[in-house]
């Protein structure tokens, strides 16, 4: 099979059962199923091949797809080593999660339509991922959300599934709006080679940026700061960053292994793996770096704040994720090429391996509430225990575990001169992540000990578990523990797999690799200790009250718990400016515009009314009035 | 010899015609006699006008034949007071097919007494004998006895209505009018008559044409009242809606529709004289404009259906007027043409008003006749009667312009002509009069296809008479639309030869 | 005493006439009872026709003085008699109606009477009595407008009909009118 | 009174004016049909004066006003028929009698 | 098969004719055969217009299966048929969009007869526009297409019927009272007397003075049908009121006649024109894109809030002819044919619901999804082809619009691609309030669509999912024309 079979299997497979699913096959879902499952298995074989067989020089195959004289649009596939790593942890992740969700949705009704959207999900995301011409990435980074708005609102009979699965469409939209704006200023702006028909192939474009032809100014301004911005605002959106990230907290309405493969490994991802794509372009110009290191490291610590005194396990993991992808993206702003990337892809793998490890807990203990879980599950279930300790320890950056490594090569990349502010930042979110992620481990683990806390669990998150609880046990926990299992065991390895990758990427090993006595390592395991202590002190010393040391401060707590109030300024927005303007169309749409069509209609008939009234019924009126006109013209006739 | 009886064989067609009405209007079946009791006598009298009618029918349908053979004939007649060519040939044809369509409309009409159907099938026949007379008049005197005489007998026929009612006070003041109007013709045209020093229509048109004076307008435009109160334009329209709504349906049909065709002819021939006055067109376009607008204006505000045709009447005939205001051929020719679709149109509108009339008892409670047609009346005929429905559709879409009739077509033409002497604005006021006009048609239209049928509104079964004239007059607009080209060369070359000669 | 010249006893003839067909058609006009109408219509009928008689055309005149005099008034008296019972005058219009119609009639013919007057007219040919008789008049009647003579009589025809008919329902109602309608 | 052209205009357009202004104003319709007959008579001195003075041909004009008075008779005869069958309906021969038909 | 391909555009037209001639002769009590009869003559004219589609060489920019006949040499009459790439996916749209109406309205029960009647008179018009190359002929059949539709609502009709009928009567024609002095000034002003549009085109007159007052009567009163900003009021009104298939008939194809109209008589015969007017056509168009859009996420019945989001689309539309790059263009001709398909699938889903619920309150419906899941899935394809999902049709169509108005001007660009934002509010909310959400008792026992019922629904939704997966199909077959008039608009001062 040569490469471009290749890539046309992993992209097309997952289409096909969606398609398959559209076509009525959905009505028989035992069937949907298996052939999800084998196009699954079928998508993970060809990223694995795409990834081994990968030519030095890389490989491109596009066809034009959509060609007008102003501009065409190429469909193919582009293997670099970006995108195949890339691919690789999708494909993969995507088939556990598959596996995975045999058993947890075993029992749902509409198990059919979750697997095809789950399928379409993953070849919207290969083709992200392998994407030849931007616009090709455009175009499956809409179908991902498209499928994310499904998934998060597959149980569509819950009201706030609807209204989440709503409200994650409309912002990562805001984002691509700004997306779709800056790809147009770029194939705008493109050198235009012989045929005059501009295009946006990637090759062409990372091109164009090394020998400096998209210099010019754009409105006034440099133009790759105008049109880095505009891509940062897609990356925005898509990766829950700073200003549009209230979105994914609120995605946890949809299943967990939904979560897991969507809301933490693969589609969130999708922005950062953009701005790895498009890095040169990027740091071109010294204002969107900085733009985006701000973003990304006070979302960072924003996250890591909320995340530590959330009481629901996966609004936990939803802030960390946001967290650690405001990591990825200072490694990535930092200029490093690797850093980010490899902190995304061991993320990929503890993260997934937590909300995993969740879905049996959530399972078992019917809430998705931390003490909840702590009080009827504990540690009963090996699997998630194990599963919950592996990831909650590489997560908080336990040194030699997976997160630990990623993270340390970004933080040496802070490390730099002129980053300083940056660097403290980074520091003080790792401590916060350390906090967090042991105060989740402890309170689950160590829950028998502790004194009870004051329990509650929030309403909607009980009616969730009601419906994950009904499964029959058996054969389906045995694979979802199967799977916990196996990607505990992945992401113990994950950290060491550095060298490889970057080898992959075509770059030296030094770049990843770590020298454990530097000052930078020192600080980073001060900071693990630190946050880590603080959480064993409040959470998991026996006679621990379990309240938070931030329970000290009720402000900031409740702030925090409130997400920095985020939810309430975009309610706000949309009440006051959407509202507003809708109104006001309304209003000028019935009053100004119908009541003046109306008026003239009536000023017709009124008009008609008059004439009718000329016929008086009296026979001399008419003569006077017929001599009058003729009186009229013969006048005329004379003046003229 | 025989040339000059085929020249003249539509006008003697329609004389034998009368001829033979007149013997039967007062031949024996008529007197009364005493000893013969009432019902027997009504019965005679019934069938001896069901047999008028035949006879009218069959005259009718000789003269339209006559008037067809008679198409190819040209050249002067009695001393050169008339000349016949194509164009008057042409306005004859179809003056003789308004004449036989009217006289079918008519066939057994209610509104008017048995004993005075046949008289109603005399005076319409001599009242298109006038208009016939009118179109190839070539001297002024001739004109205008010729105008008189289809005046009369439109006057005679008003207060013919059966019974007493307001039909009488339409007929006077349909008098009246006629004749103030008339009198003011003839002093135009004796100032006409004074400035050429001679009676002919050429010499006048020569003389006017030497030296145009304000005062030869003047003269034209009170000669052309005359033909304005026959055509209902703005200023001389007063008569039209009274005698619409309260004279007899048949009546009404003849004058809305074959009149209106003879006006436009005689119109045509008299603007001959014009033709070289340019004061003339801002005159005329003004005066088209007025009756559009007004016509389109007050027909907004009717309840009633036969008055809203006769204001719709008005401002058709307001395009009509624009169109001849354009003084040039290729204008007269999409002028006439649509006449002949407003004459269709008109017949299909009054086919459904006479066969309605056949179900609606007219007298009013202190026993004065009620000739009106509201247009509720109308409600759900397309239940009552599909056929009347069809008829009316075509009969209104057509009037409001809308394809595939010939009013489309008609209406195209027409601004095409007048654009092309420069009325690009006037050809804007009149398609937004058009827009206008098509509410009030919708307005009918929506009464009769989307209200339901009143409680206790019977079904109206229309007999062969009605069905097959819908069907022909019907197809006949809607094929004359979509190829116009079948009568429109002959038109253009008609025209062309009047204007040249 | 101006002496007796044939012009001078013309142009007061004239003037004399001129007088009689204005007041006469002013009395036609202006008093309330219609009698009084019609006789003031004579009298106009009888200045025009003289008037007539001096621009030099007797059969015309003569024409006038039969029908109008002989055949109109008298049937409008017929009519007037048959119509109004008791003869009761008719109350005068309101200010507020007459004076806006004066000035709608007066005002329209102004307008005309002043276009004829400066109207240019072709040049007047000489008074050939020839012309003028009832010979020419006869022998244009049958050859030139032998077309209008024959319209003129179907014209009267259709008009003696018609008022007959028209006049006939007013006096005897039609038998079974009503029956009929079934 | 000079005998040319323009007194006899005058003259017809005198008696013009005053037969309108008998049909305008009258209430009585006898009196309006005699209006109307008058404005016809103006016509005749029109037509007859054009015909001496203005090179009109004499039998042509006179011709004319032949017909003119012809179609007046005719005009009386159907006009006063007609105003028989108003007085039948109406009862009364006034123009304020016909003033039902409107708008 | 050979006097098919000389003769293929005016079978095309005589379709419905027949069609309307077969209605008329079926005596009316016997629904099922006229129904049949429908089903036929809409299948044939479908299948015609693939026939052509297939046909159709798509190298070369002159008019294609040409027929020509003389009708009125001296008024300038001829009767000339052909398309080029221009027309060509309209005549498909109207193929399509015929025969799925005619299939959607399979239930009606009420005067059958006559019901059919008009919508083959309204679909004859129609074809008639789209294929006739002459001013006379196009008007005639434009004014065609209009008044059949008065009957359809006002007879079969909903809410406010009589009103909405006569609404949306009275300003089309206001429009085309516009329209009669423009087509025949373009005539007379042109010095050549013909209504012959590829000689108009091609003589390139100068128009002077008179030129901008024509073709502001011509955008007008096109632009009415189009349903441009301030005078839109009609289409929302009239699409509520009327039958399920008549608003589709009239939201999917009517409204194309009249951006058609500018693209073929404003764009072509008078290109200097539209240059001087094209920052007008473009203003009011991101007007229509953002007022109706904003428009419709506050309206409370479902069809209005698909009125207002065809107010908005058409506003796409007309975005793309104001550019005036091939781009913009085929992006234009791509909306017109991408969003007649995903109206008429809104619409006849909306049908489907109506008909059994029978109140289209966006508050009283209610998790739909559960009871009716075909009529909900068909009803959130059409959504997401509103908002522009990829693999849908629209979204390249929007794509190509937007790429090429942010290159003109970038703050309308700009500003359009917001309007996407606002369309996805609107939709979502409907999807959210009326499908999603909780099961209402009162809906619980709605019967789902048959297999029949949902086969015409089915095939819109293909032929929108062929046209997303594939843009190349309709973009190729529109190059050669679309250059040929980018070369024209580009040639003028």
């Amino acid at each position: 099979m040569s490469l471009s079979q290749w890539g046309l299997l992993t992209i097309g497979a997952p289409l096909v059962t969606f398609v398959l699913f559209l076509l009525g096959v959905g009505r028989r879902p035992t069937l949907t199923v298996a052939l999800s499952l084998t196009t699954a298995a079928l998508a993970c074989a060809g990223t694995w091949a795409m990834a081994i067989t990968l030519p030095e020089a890389g490989y491109q195959a596009t066809t034009p797809w959509a060609a007008t004289a102003d501009f065409s649009i190429h469909l193919g596939i582009r293997l670099t080593g970006l995108s195949t790593a890339m691919g690789l942890v999708v494909g993969t992740i995507h088939l556990l999660v598959q596996l995975y969700s045999l058993g947890y949705m075993a029992t749902d009704p509409a198990q059919a339509r979750y697997f095809a959207v789950l399928s379409l999900f993953a070849s919207a995301m290969l083709s992200v991922v392998y994407a030849a011409d931007l616009i090709q990435t455009f175009i499956a980074w809409e179908l991902v959300g498209l499928s994310s708005y499904l998934l998060i609102g597959f149980w569509n009979f819950k009201p706030s599934a609807a209204q989440a699965a709503k409200k994650a469409f409309i912002m990562t939209r805001f984002g691509d709006l700004g997306l779709f704006l800056g790809l147009a200023l770029l194939m705008l702006n493109m050198p235009v080679e012989a045929g005059g028909a501009r295009n946006l192939l990637i090759a062409l474009i990372l091109e164009a940026v090394a020998n400096n032809d998209l210099a010019g100014n754009l409105f006034g301004y440099d133009q790759h700061t105008v049109i880095g911005l505009l891509l940062l605002c897609g990356i925005v959106g898509k990766s829950a960053q700073f200003p549009l990230h209230s979105w994914l907290p609120d995605a946890m309405e949809g299943p967990t292994p939904v979560s897991a493969l969507l809301h933490s490994a693969t589609m969130v991802a999708a922005g950062v793996y953009l701005f790895a794509l498009l890095q040169p372009l990027f740091l071109a110009s010294s204002i969107t770096s900085t733009v985006a290191l701000g973003i990304a490291s006070f979302t960072a610590v924003m996250a890591a704040g909320v995340a530590m005194v959330n009481p629901d396990m996966k609004r936990v993991l939803a802030w960390s994720s946001i967290s650690q992808l405001s990591f990825m993206l200072m490694g990535l702003a930092a200029g490093s090429e690797v850093a980010g990337f490899f902190h995304l892809v061991t993320h990929a793998g503890f993260k997934c391996l937590l909300f995993l490890s969740a879905g049996i807990f959530i399972h078992l203990a019917h809430s998705g509430d931390l003490t909840e879980i702590g009080r009827k599950v504990g540690s009963r279930s090996r699997a998630a225990s194990l599963g919950l300790l592996v990831g909650a320890a590489s997560l908080a950056g336990v040194p030699a575990m997976a997160g630990f490594m990623s993270k340390e090569v970004i933080l040496a990349q802070l490390h730099q001169p002129g980053y300083e502010g940056f660097y403290w930042l980074a520091l003080l979110g790792s401590a916060m992540t350390a906090y967090y992620a042991t105060r989740m481990a402890a309170v689950i683990l160590r829950s028998d000990s502790a004194a009870v806390s004051h329990h509650r669990d929030t309403e909607q998150t009980k009616q969730e578990v009601d419906h994950d609880s009904n499964h029959q046990g058996g054969l389906a926990d045995s694979i979802m523990a199967m799977t916990v299992v196996g990607l505990a065991l992945v992401t113990l390895g994950l950290g060491w797999l550095g060298p490889q990758l970057a080898g992959h990427l075509g770059l030296d090993a030094e770049l990843v690799a770590i020298d454990w006595d530097s000052m930078g390592v020192g600080l980073a395991v001060t900071a693990l200790l630190a946050g880590g202590g603080l959480a064993w002190y409040d959470y998991g010393r026996t006679g621990a009250y379990r309240e938070g040391f931030l329970s000290g401060l009720p402000a900031i707590e409740a702030m925090l718990k409130d997400g920095w109030h985020m939810d309430r300024c975009w309610r706000w927005v949309s009440d006051k400016i959407i509202a507003g303007l809708t109104l006001s169309a309304l209003f000028i749409d019935r009053r100004a515009i119908d009541r003046s069509i109306d008026g003239v209609a009536d000023g017709a008939r009124s008009g008609g009314v008059l004439a009718a009234s000329l016929q008086s019924g009296r026979l001399q009126w008419y003569l006077s009035l017929t001599l009058a006109v003729l009186a009229v013209a013969l006048i005329l006739l004379e003046w003229k | 010899m025989s040339g000059i009886y085929l020249r003249f064989l539509p006008e003697l067609g329609l004389l034998g015609l009368a001829l033979v009405l007149f013997f039967i209007a007062v031949g024996p079946g008529q007197e009364a006699d005493e000893r013969e009791p009432a019902d027997s006598r009504r019965k005679r009298l019934i069938r001896a006008a069901i047999a008028g009618d035949r006879v009218a029918l069959v005259g009718g349908g000789v003269v339209l034949i006559l008037a067809i053979l008679a198409v190819r004939q040209a050249g002067p007649l009695f001393f050169g007071a008339y000349r016949v060519a194509l164009f008057s040939q042409v306005i004859k044809i179809i003056l003789a097919a308004g004449l036989f369509f009217n006289i079918w409309l008519a066939q057994e009409a209610q509104s008017l007494a048995p004993r005075e159907r046949p008289e109603l099938m005399l005076f319409l026949s001599l009242s298109t004998l006038g208009m016939m007379m009118l179109v190839s008049a070539d001297e002024l005197i001739s004109f205008y006895v010729a105008l008189e005489i289809a005046a009369y007998s439109l006057y005679i026929l008003v207060p013919l209505t059966r019974g007493h009612g307001d039909h009488n006070e339409a007929a006077f003041k349909y008098f009246l009018y006629g004749a103030a109007t008339s009198a003011v013709a003839l002093f135009g045209m004796s100032i006409l008559f004074g400035l050429a020093g001679s009676s002919s229509i050429p010499q006048i048109a020569t003389a006017l044409s030497a030296n145009p004076s304000t005062l030869a307008v003047t003269a034209l435009l009170l000669t052309l009242g005359g033909v304005f109160f026959k055509l209902a334009v703005f200023p001389f329209h007063f008569w039209a809606p009274d005698v619409y709504q309260t004279t007899s349906h048949s009546v009404a049909a003849f004058i809305a529709g074959t009149s209106k065709v003879g006006a436009v002819a005689a119109l045509l021939r008299l603007l001959l004289m014009g033709l070289s006055l340019d004061q003339l067109y801002w005159l005329l376009g003004a005066l088209a404009l007025l009756s559009m607008s007004y016509g389109n204006l007050a027909a907004l505000a009717q309840r009633d259906f036969k008055r809203l045709l006769a204001y719709s009447g008005v401002a058709q005939g307001g395009y009509i007027l624009l169109g001849l205001a354009a003084l040039d051929s290729a204008a007269y020719a999409a002028a006439s043409y649509y006449a002949i679709a407003y004459l269709a149109l008109m017949l299909l509108c009054f086919l459904v008003v006479i066969e309605l009339g056949r179900t609606r008892h007219g007298v009013r409670a202190d026993g004065s006749t009620d000739n009106s047609l509201p247009i509720d009346a109308l409600g759900g005929l397309y239940s009552r009667s599909p056929w009347l429905a069809l008829a009316l559709m075509i009969g209104l879409l057509g009037l409001a312009g809308v394809p595939p009739t010939a009013g489309f077509s008609g209406k195209w033409f027409l601004f095409k002509a007048i654009l092309d002497q420069g009325g690009f604005w006037w050809v804007l006021i009149a398609g937004i009069n058009n827009t206008i006009a098509v509410y009030y048609y919708l307005v009918v239209l929506k009464a009769a296809y989307v209200t339901p049928a009143a409680d206790g509104a019977t079904a109206i079964e229309t007999s062969l008479w009605p069905r097959a004239l819908t069907l022909s007059v019907g197809l006949g607009v809607v094929v004359l639309g979509i190829a116009p080209q079948i009568i429109m060369p002959t038109l253009q070359a008609a025209v062309s030869a009047m204007i040249g000669s | 005493m101006p002496e007796l010249s044939p012009e001078t006893l013309l142009n007061a003839a004239l003037g004399l006439l001129i007088v009689m067909t204005l007041a006469g058609a002013v009395l036609a006009v202006t008093l309330r009872k219609v009698f009084h109408n019609l006789l003031g219509f004579g009298l106009s009928v009888i200045g025009g026709a003289g008037v007539t008689l001096i621009l030099g055309s007797e059969f015309v005149a003569l024409m006038q003085l039969l029908i109008f005099l002989g055949g109109i008034a008298i049937a409008m008296v017929f009519a007037v008699m048959m119509s109004t019972p008791n003869e009761q005058a008719e109350e005068p219009r309101s200010a507020g109606a007459v004076i806006p119609a004066i000035l709608l009639g007066l005002g329209f013919t102004a307008l005309i009477c002043w276009a004829m007057l400066d109207g240019n007219f072709p040049q007047s040919s000489p008074y050939v009595a020839e012309a003028w008789s009832v010979k020419n008049i006869g022998l244009l009647l049958l050859t030139d407008y032998e077309l209008p003579f024959e319209a003129i009589s179907i014209l009267l025809l259709a008009a003696i009909i018609g008022s007959v008919l028209i006049a006939r329902r007013t006096r005897e109602p039609e038998p079974s009118e009503e029956a009929d309608r079934g | 009174m000079a005998e040319t052209l323009g007194s006899y205009l005058l003259l017809s357009s005198a008696l013009f004016a005053v037969g309108l202004f008998g049909v305008l104003l009258r209430r009585n319709l006898v009196a309006m049909l005699i209006g109307v007959e008058l404005m016809l008579n103006a016509v005749i001195i029109n037509l007859v004066a054009f015909a001496r003075f203005a090179g009109a041909d004499p039998g042509n004009g006179q011709v004319f006003a032949l017909f003119v008075i012809g179609v007046a008779a005719a005009e009386a005869a159907v006009g006063l028929s007609i105003i028989l069958t108003v007085f039948k309906a109406r009862g009364a021969i006034s123009v304020d009698r016909l003033e039902e038909l409107s708008g | 098969m050979a006097w098919l391909d000389s003769h293929l555009l005016t079978s095309i037209l005589l379709c419905p004719v027949i069609g309307l001639a077969l209605t008329a002769l079926i005596p009316a009590s016997r629904t099922g055969a006229i129904k049949l009869s429908a089903a036929i003559v809409s299948g044939i004219s479908c299948a015609l217009s693939i026939l052509l589609w297939q046909r159709f060489d798509p190298s070369t920019s002159r008019l294609q299966f040409t027929e020509r006949m003389e009708w009125l040499p001296d008024l300038g009459i001829t009767y000339i048929v052909g398309i080029d790439g221009l027309s060509l996916p309209m005549v498909l749209l109207t193929g399509i969009v015929f025969f799925t109406g005619v299939l959607t309205m399979w239930e009606l029960e009420n005067r059958v007869k006559e019901y059919f009647a008009f919508t083959m008179a309204l679909v004859a018009g129609v074809f008639g526009v789209f294929i006739s190359q002459d001013l006379f002929f196009l008007f005639l059949f434009y004014e065609l297409a209009v008044l059949p539709m008065y009957l359809l609502i006002a007879i079969w009709g909903s809410t406010r019927r009589e009103y909405a009928a006569m609404k949306l009567t009275l300003f089309l024609l206001a429009g085309s009272a516009l329209l009669f002095p423009a087509l025949i000034g373009l005539s007379h002003y042109s010095g050549l007397n013909t209504f012959d549009l590829t000689l108009l085109s091609d003589a390139n007159t100068d128009w002077g003075g008179m030129g901008i007052i024509i073709f502001l009567f011509l955008y007008l009163g096109f632009g009415v049908l189009a349903g441009i900003f301030p005078f839109h009021t009609w289409s929302p009104v009239g699409h509520v009121a009327a039958p399920t298939a008549v608003s589709m008939l009239h939201a999917g194809v009517l409204m194309k006649l009249g951006s058609y109209g500018v693209l073929r008589v404003g764009m072509q015969v008078m290109p200097e024109e539209m240059v001087r007017w094209a920052p007008l056509i473009a203003a009011l168009a991101v007007c229509n894109i953002l007022y109706g859009a904003f428009v419709a996420l506050g309206q409370t019945d479902l069809k209005y809030v698909i009125g207002y989001s065809s107010v908005s689309h058409m506003g796409v539309v007309m975005l793309g002819l104001a550019t005036m790059s091939a781009a913009g263009i085929s992006g234009a001709v791509f909306q017109m044919f991408a969003h007649g398909i995903m109206t008429a699938l809104f619409f006849s889903s909306i049908g489907h619901i109506y008909d059994h619920t029978h109140t289209r309150e966006i508050s009283r419906l209610g998790g739909l999804f559960t009871t009716m899941p075909r009529a909900s899935t068909v009803f959130i394809i059409a959504g997401m082809a509103g908002i522009g999902v990829p693999c849908l049709a629209s979204f390249w169509a929007e794509l190509l619009v937007f790429i090429a108005a942010v290159k003109k001007w970038p703050l309308a660009g700009a500003l359009a691609i917001f309007g996407l934002v606002v369309s996805a509010l609107f939709v979502l909310r409907v999807v959210q309030r009326s499908f999603f959400g909780p099961e209402r008792d009162d809906w619980k026992d709605m019967p789902d669509m048959g297999n029949f019922m949902a086969t015409p629904r089915v095939i819109l939704a293909a032929v929108l999912l062929l046209f997303g997966f594939a843009p190349f199909l309709m973009l190729d077959q529109l190059a050669a024309s679309v250059d040929a008039l980018v070369q024209v608009l580009e040639a003028s001062p």
